[in-house]
């Protein structure tokens, strides 16, 4: 097993969201993990106002009323409930979700993530709402590749990108491996087979450490 | 499941420990969740800092906790009511500290609070003795206070209906100050008076979302009774 | 006529309320204004969470979670609407209302207003809601006797008691005339026929300026 | 009677002029007030300070005041879409400059406007780019942001059914901005799909208060062929 799929990479963080957790799925990617929730009770909140997300609206049974933040029509399981932006921020603001998911450019030792432009001269920021889930969410958890399809490293030092949120990240999931961010930087706890702590360090633009014990990172994606 | 129900009131209240603070929803009787209050005073849990808009009437519901000198500090835009000269009484004696704020102020310090903003510019005040030892400051001209938010370890709260994720309504007025309570406390538990299937509530009808639920109990009258009387009470 | 009684002051007041505007009335005697209204339509508010609300509840129809800012059962009219604390205050703070109307211990000939308390040592400070409104509604107009029991002046060149809001009423009914207070000051517009000029600025502790013409304050109290 | 419908366009966005802020309700094309929209381009309405969360998409609705120019200053947190191309030519020639902020700021900015709030502090994009030239803060121990709030001259807003006094409700998630705009416009004009006769709406039920509501409007679908195609908007 080298390099783990998306929709691997999602599996294994949707493995590590217990039931009961109120959780902010990013736009993109991030959005895979709701298929590997399971039986698991886990309510999905969408920044544009509902909590008890549910999965895609079928085909033809669209409601242009009801929409996800990356605007794909979705259904509100039994128990959702419907709200303004400013209740929905305040929900993210005020540390009441218990995880939010982000994609990511880049990341670095401490914490920062940089996720909402490769230009700090981008003549359209398109910010939307991650920082303020970055800045709000009692966890943020990043699913990203852990490089660039150039190779280049997503893991730093110092993020060269804009910043999205400053030392905000606790956990990374890559196709390579899953990372702590904790107050020593970075913590190699899971790595694919393939990988060795040398090869890892090679791919990665900051200093890792690694667990006693590195679990092996499989694909246990359930579809 | 996600199933916020609980019925045991040992749990439900389990680490409110003394010197807590407390937030309790309700203006006048409307929207006052006297069973956990009650079951507050039974704990006999000391030192709280009390959040609640009025300080109570007579010598039921949250004047009881005031009365038993459970309270030491108090935080709410209306002091008075029936049994004020025991409340003044309190104060003199030096066992009750109070804060009064204006209560517009003090929604909103606690609308601030469940929602992350740390400070906040109101015009309420300016000019008046609650701006005194307070930062002031023009904005377009106008003067204004800064205030800042309001959290407590815990909120008491009542609802009308809920469902097992902790999705509430409330009755007519009874809401209050009741979804702002929910959202500032860091454990928030709530009675209602009916606990219905999930799914029952309509997503547009909830008031306050589940997400700020931890605990729901099934709401039960406290007789009249079951209070201390004013002379047990001091 | 001389002194006018408390609904009939209520009753003056009344009158300058047009159709359609949105109003608080303060606990106690500014309660009286919305017995005048007749049948225009006036949505009334109350701090604690209701627009368009009704007439006292009728005795044992009472709700108990119904209940106005003095905590006395009301009734909500056809087109009421119900809100939660936080968002009450900001129809309020946001000048939303068209008119407040407060009792007043004293007002000053700047527009100060004192009405929470006759002492700024009060070890019970009960301010309530009046601070907000006194800050927040577009027109603070004050409905109070003219002078104390013991005859001691009540609108002031500055209020000795607390202030629940500073330069901000723009018009007293009192129980021997009305007046508006502008940029230079109270400007009488209406006085009960047994008071002159000078035997009202003898009651006064500001000094008064007259309008050209100014009408004669009657009890049109409508009951 | 207090009766805030209108049936006339020309009178429901009386005063409107050019250099107006204007904010407009929706996410998407949810809660997207398209018959205001349109009656605003008929106007020709110029140099808007236009407050929206999206930029539109397309040539249609949001995307046609940009494209034709009409909109000055643009205060949103997502400037991109399907026309994002046009939008950059529009920023590249000076036509439209581009005040981009949080999603969730925007939001609590508006709703720090409608609630008489003028200042605020958030953590969102503190130690980013965003919060350059802002006060910054710390309260204990955390770096925050102060924010100023938006009220705009004219708010326009997409309701699912009101009644005469203006309350309002809405469908599902396309509540989104549109209670926020309705508190912050000075002059708040509403279209509404369904005109309901007062009462209809249960008070626990009403969603936006009468009181934010200047005029109602019932809502028409405008016509895809009704607006401008890309080529008569450039």
């Amino acid at each position: 097993m080298s390099r783990l799929g998306r929709s691997a990479i999602a599996a294994r963080l949707a493995r590590d969201i217990p039931e009961g957790w109120h959780v902010n799925l990013g736009i993109g990617i991030p959005e895979l993990v709701a298929d590997h929730i399971g039986a698991r009770e886990v309510v999905f909140h969408s920044e544009n106002g509902i909590l008890g997300m549910g999965p895609a609206a079928a085909e033809g049974e669209e409601d242009w009323t009801l929409i996800n933040a990356g605007k794909k029509p979705i259904t509100a399981l039994k128990g959702a409930s419907f709200f303004n932006h400013a209740e929905s921020f305040a929900i993210v603001r005020g540390g009441h979700l218990d995880l939010c998911v982000l994609g990511a450019y880049q990341v670095a030792a401490n914490g920062d993530i940089a996720n909402w432009s490769r230009d700090a001269d981008d003549i359209l920021p398109a910010i939307g709402g991650a920082m303020d889930l970055a800045a709000g969410a009692q966890r943020i958890w990043v699913l990203m590749s852990h490089t660039e399809k150039s190779g280049a490293p997503r893991i730093l030092e110092r993020c060269a990108y804009p910043l999205t949120g400053a030392g905000v990240v606790s956990r990374i999931y890559t196709d390579l491996a899953v990372i702590e961010i904790g107050p020593q930087g970075p913590l190699v706890t899971d790595m694919v087979a393939t990988e060795s702590p040398e090869s890892l360090q090679e791919k990665t633009g900051a200093q890792l450490r690694f667990a006693p014990k590195v679990a092996t990172l499989e694909d246990i994606a359930d579809r | 499941m996600l199933d916020r129900r609980c019925e045991d009131m040992a749990q439900a209240l389990d680490g409110v420990q003394d010197g807590a603070c407390i937030a309790i929803s309700g203006f006048g009787e409307s929207g006052r969740p006297n069973m956990l209050i009650k079951a507050l005073l039974d704990r006999g849990t000391r030192d709280i800092t009390l959040i609640s808009n009025n300080a109570g009437e007579g010598h039921m519901g949250l004047a009881s906790l005031l009365l038993a000198g459970r309270v030491r500090r108090l935080i709410c835009s209306f002091p008075r009511g029936a049994m004020q000269g025991e409340i003044e009484r309190l104060v003199r004696a030096g066992v009750l500290e109070l804060e009064v704020t204006p209560q517009g102020t003090l929604a909103e310090r606690l609308r601030a609070g469940g929602a992350g903003i740390p400070a906040f510019f109101t015009p309420t005040g300016f000019g008046t003795l609650i701006a005194q030892g307070k930062e002031t400051r023009e904005f377009d001209g106008r003067g204004y206070v800064m205030e800042r938010a309001l959290t407590a370890d815990f909120a008491l709260v009542k609802a009308h209906r809920a469902d097992r994720w902790g999705n509430l309504t409330y009755l007519n007025l009874a809401r209050n100050f009741c979804p702002l309570v929910a959202a500032a406390g860091r454990r928030t538990i709530v009675e209602a008076d009916e606990i219905v299937p999930l799914g029952a509530i309509p997503p547009e009808q909830v008031i306050t979302p589940g997400i700020y639920t931890d605990v729901l109990m099934q709401s039960q009258p406290v007789p009249d009774a079951a209070w201390p009387t004013p002379e047990k009470a001091a």
